[in-house]
């Protein structure tokens, strides 16, 4: 037990790993119990990033050496320097690691029953591992390069799964390039502000990098390419339009996990700017850029939501205005960072509201999500004109939804409210109008998904999806599981945001305790 | 300045990238345009690691008290290198699926997925 | 009652009691609803609805489907749907020309401030 | 893709063995000089590319086969996991090998030296399983790709 503890954060990682390779193994003894497989070793790593949590966020950071006992190597001159690869989790990379720890576990149960008739199972079982470890690396790395290569590992292996489909249109290929391309040009720009860090500081372990930070013209360089294509990355409006092709056409599951995926890079927007940069850098002109970033993706992509005739176009343009809301949260945080009272005031609490609404934005878009893959499987498309009178024959799917888009839409007691009040309330005292626009983006998204109910489950029974049954129960457990949390989440905000979302606002803020850990442990 | 020849290289390398990738319309020549940004890349890596005069760090070929290029960078760029090629032939594959179910390979008729 | 209680920057939030009060009020509403005069007669002219003296067309017509909902909406934001749509190109250049513009944009803003 | 003429096939005949043992050389000196399992297995794979181009897409079924690719991958990969999970005693992906006077543990000798193979402890047994995994891997990527040229080209001479 003790010894599971010590290396927690390689086993997360690790077993996913070790799964992934063994795929093909179990695969050729029973095709029947891969599902079982997988979701069994990911409800293990669950568990440890459960155990890990507890631990974390009572204020334990850890930090973990990859291949030796000690992270840094002393000169003859006494300068010391930490030159392996280390994991080192705060709050902030508990935070996002129990996002993707639940998600992928619900993924991989979701596809039991949801990808059964599909051939070639193994290689997508074996790319969904790959990219649960890709997305559990990015949270919990230390190490800028390595963060890097979780990030191309993650990114490989959700184009293999969207593309995953394409045996039978063209599309799901189509959607595949246009990520691969857009993925391979944010990695590039990351890998050369990695080199333009290594140049100056002869680094790459964030936390040194942190403490030796300059701000000198480099850096600044590095800093507006990382914004730039981790803002792509997490799907903000203008650089979005990947987000709406790769999310309609990966599998469901594949879809929920994208949208964690996507957040991990948003993750890592605010690791980069808090805990690297943080009050060197010019906090009102980076505070607003992202503000702005966030409202054009708030307003365009509800609007362009509301136009959409496919259900899970529909949601992935409802993905990329809710991203704007975390933008817009901690974007304010941003921008009020060298300011101690305004800080105080309502700075901590817009960060609190925008990181609790990451949170919040992976359950119930993942829910979404799942129940428009469950109309998919019954009805076999996507299309909503063709849809009509399922709440007849799929009452379970049906309520699922309603949970899912009275909780994105801001309606309480659900979990959506809470973090948007949040933001809401706080924005408020930093600039009026953007809270109002918040508020009119909330009242959009509501419009748009009782436009998505009324044509998908409302209505008389059509003759075509007469026979329509409910969906199997490896899918309903996956829905209710995250309803569930939903449900919990909007009970007790308070409880969330005390013990989860506040050490990890925290975490961000506090680059002297995020930097003293790796300087003052070697 | 023959010491920033290689920097003035990479600019160029990004930049031809980052024109093929806007203004080519082949999907092939695309994956051709990202295949140079990280060419660029690389060299900027390799370039940051290079000494003047100095040898390669081989543990067994090393003599005493002359200077070595320093091998991190050398093994990050190997690193991007590996990664590299898997996407590049995620991508010729992902292309080729394209052209047999689009029959071309033209961006202008490769949007199906728009709006 | 400090439990659901959370503080979100000027204010309080709290589920549980909207919860309860939300129960309170329904219950209350059902039941005055309940004391109302009972005159309506099921499978009479009564129920049905009233369409300008139309007759009702059958439920499986009266469905309407996704396209048309929202219809005076998009026709009065014509205007910004038009070129809204219209960049959404779906070609792949234009994806990376956005990401390249973008990058541009934020370089001259940081680089002035 | 067809058979190409008599010329080149003798050539290849002649050829691919020692292209391979040079790929097999790299991955196992991986710890020695610059190169390793990646750039090993990737001559070892250019080998097989020079036997598909070679013979063509039917003529090469005889001898490569995707199934036993993938079983070299599988081992590969997690040979190489398992000797990051052997090292769990201290950290993950420690070296326990290395220095320990077992197998591949003699410590390297500093100076200009010839090189001593049974050095490195698990780095070299990494540099081969990844030298297996990479051959195989492009081995696989061979393969599908000329297979996909074919239909293409099929598709092509129809239309």
């Amino acid at each position: 037990m003790s010894s599971i503890m010590t290396h927690a954060p390689a086993l997360v990682i690790a077993f996913p790993l070790l799964a992934a390779f063994l795929v093909p193994v179990v695969s050729r003894l029973n095709k029947k119990i891969l599902g079982i497989f997988v979701a069994v070793v990911l409800g293990f790593t669950l568990l440890i990033t459960l155990l890990m949590a507890v631990r974390i966020l009572s204020g334990n950071p850890l930090i973990y050496v990859f291949g030796g006992s000690e992270a840094g190597l002393t000169l003859p001159s006494g300068y010391t320097v930490p030159i392996r690869i280390i994991f080192h989790i705060d709050s902030m990379g508990i935070f996002m690691g129990l996002i993707t720890a639940i998600v992928s576990f619900l993924g991989a149960i979701y596809s039991i029953a949801f990808m059964d008739k599909h051939s070639g199972l193994e290689k997508y079982y074996a790319l969904l591992l790959l990219l649960a470890t890709g997305m559990f690396g990015m949270e919990f790395t230390g190490d800028i390069f390595n963060f890097f290569v979780f990030l191309e590992i993650a990114s490989i292996a959700s184009v293999a799964l969207i593309a995953f489909r394409s045996n039978l249109s063209g599309e799901p290929a189509e959607a595949g390039f246009k990520y691969m391309v857009v993925s391979s040009i944010s990695a590039l720009m990351v890998l050369f502000a990695v080199g333009l860090f290594y140049g100056q500081y002869d680094v790459l372990n964030m936390a040194t990098i942190a403490s030796v930070m300059k701000f000198t013209q480099l850096d600044k360089i590095a800093l507006i390419l990382l914004v730039t294509v981790l803002a792509m990355k997490a799907g903000s409006v203008p650089m979005h339009m990947w987000t709406p092709d790769a999310y309609s056409e990966a599998p469901a599951s594949i879809t929920m996990i994208l949208v964690a995926a996507s957040q991990a890079s948003l993750y890592a927007l605010f690791r980069i700017i808090f805990s690297l940069y943080n009050i060197t850098l010019n906090t009102i002109t980076i505070g607003w850029i992202i503000i702005i970033l966030g409202l054009l993706s708030m307003f365009i992509g509800v609007t362009m939501a509301i136009i959409q005739k496919d259900i899970k176009r529909l949601m992935a343009y409802h993905a990329v205005s809710q991203t704007g809301y975390m933008l817009l949260g901690v974007g304010v945080g941003i921008a009020v960072l060298a300011n101690p009272i305004a800080l105080e005031t309502f700075g901590i609490k817009a960060m609190e509201g925008g990181i609790f609404h990451i949170m919040n934005h992976a359950m119930y878009k993942g829910l979404l999500f799942l129940t428009a893959g469950a109309l998919f499987y019954r009805t076999g498309t996507r299309n909503l004109n063709k849809m009509g009178g399922l709440g007849n024959n799929m009452i379970y799917t049906a309520i699922f939804f309603i949970i899912g888009a009275a909780a994105i839409a801001g309606i309480p007691p659900f979990n959506g409210f809470a973090s948007k009040l949040i933001i809401y309330e706080s924005v408020f005292q930093f600039n009026p109008l953007l809270s109002i626009i918040a508020m009119l983006v909330s009242i959009l998204t509501l419009a748009s998904f009782v436009k998505v109910f009324h044509s998908a489950f409302l209505g008389p029974k059509m003759e075509q999806y007469k026979d329509v049954k409910e969906v199997p129960k490896s899918m309903l457990f996956a829905m209710g599981a995250l309803a569930c949390i939903i449900v919990l989440f909007g009970l007790f905000p308070d409880l969330v945001v005390k013990y989860i979302v506040h050490p990890a606002v925290m975490a961000l803020i506090n680059q002297s305790s995020y930097t003293a850990v790796i300087l003052g442990g070697m | 300045m023959i010491g920033n020849f290689p920097y003035l290289a990479v600019a160029l390398l990004i930049g031809l990238g980052i024109y093929t990738l806007i203004y080519k319309r082949n999907l092939i020549k695309i994956a051709i345009g990202i295949t140079l940004i990280e060419n660029g890349v690389n060299l900027f890596l390799i370039t940051l690691g290079y000494r003047k005069g100095a040898i390669a760090p081989i543990f067994t070929q090393a003599p005493e008290g002359l200077k070595m290029v320093l091998p991190t960078p050398q093994a990050l760029t190997l690193t991007s290198i590996v990664i590299g090629v898997a996407t590049t032939a995620l991508i010729l594959s992902v292309a080729m699926i394209i052209f047999k179910k689009y029959g071309t390979l033209d961006t202008d008729e490769v949007r199906r997925l728009k709006e | 009652m400090n439990i659901g209680l959370l503080e979100t920057g000027s204010g309080n939030w709290n589920a549980i009691i909207w919860l309860i009060m939300f129960i309170i009020i329904g219950i209350s509403a059902i039941w005055i609803r309940s004391h109302g005069e009972d005159q309506y007669k099921k499978n009479t002219d009564q129920t049905k609805p009233f369409l300008s003296g139309n007759r009702e067309i059958s439920k499986e017509d009266s469905h309407v489907g996704a396209s048309h909902i929202y219809w005076g909406f998009t026709e009065a934001l014509k205007r910004y749907y038009k070129p809204m749509v219209a960049l959404h190109t779906g070609n792949i250049n234009d994806y990376s020309g956005w990401i390249i513009l973008v990058m541009a944009i934020i370089f001259i803003i940081v680089g002035v401030s | 893709m067809n058979e190409m003429s008599r010329i080149v096939r003798t050539i290849t005949t002649l050829i691919y063995g020692f292209i391979m043992i040079y790929g097999f050389y790299i991955i196992v000196h991986g710890h020695l000089t610059p190169g390793g399992g990646f750039q090993g297995g990737a001559i070892v794979a250019s080998a097989f590319a020079l036997l598909v181009v070679t013979y063509g897409n039917q003529g090469s079924k005889k001898f490569l086969s995707e199934d036993i690719f993938s079983l070299i991958e599988t081992t590969g990969l997690v040979l190489f996991i398992a000797f990051a999970f052997f090292g769990l005693g201290i950290t993950f992906f420690y070296n326990f090998m290395a220095n320990s006077g077992g197998l591949f543990g003699n410590s390297a000798v500093a100076g200009i030296n010839a090189g001593d193979l049974n050095t490195g402890g698990t780095v070299t047994i990494m540099n081969m399983a990844v030298g297996l995994e990479v051959l195989a891997a492009f081995g696989v990527i061979i393969l599908t790709m000329s297979a996909g040229s074919e239909i293409i080209s099929k598709k092509k001479e129809n239309s």
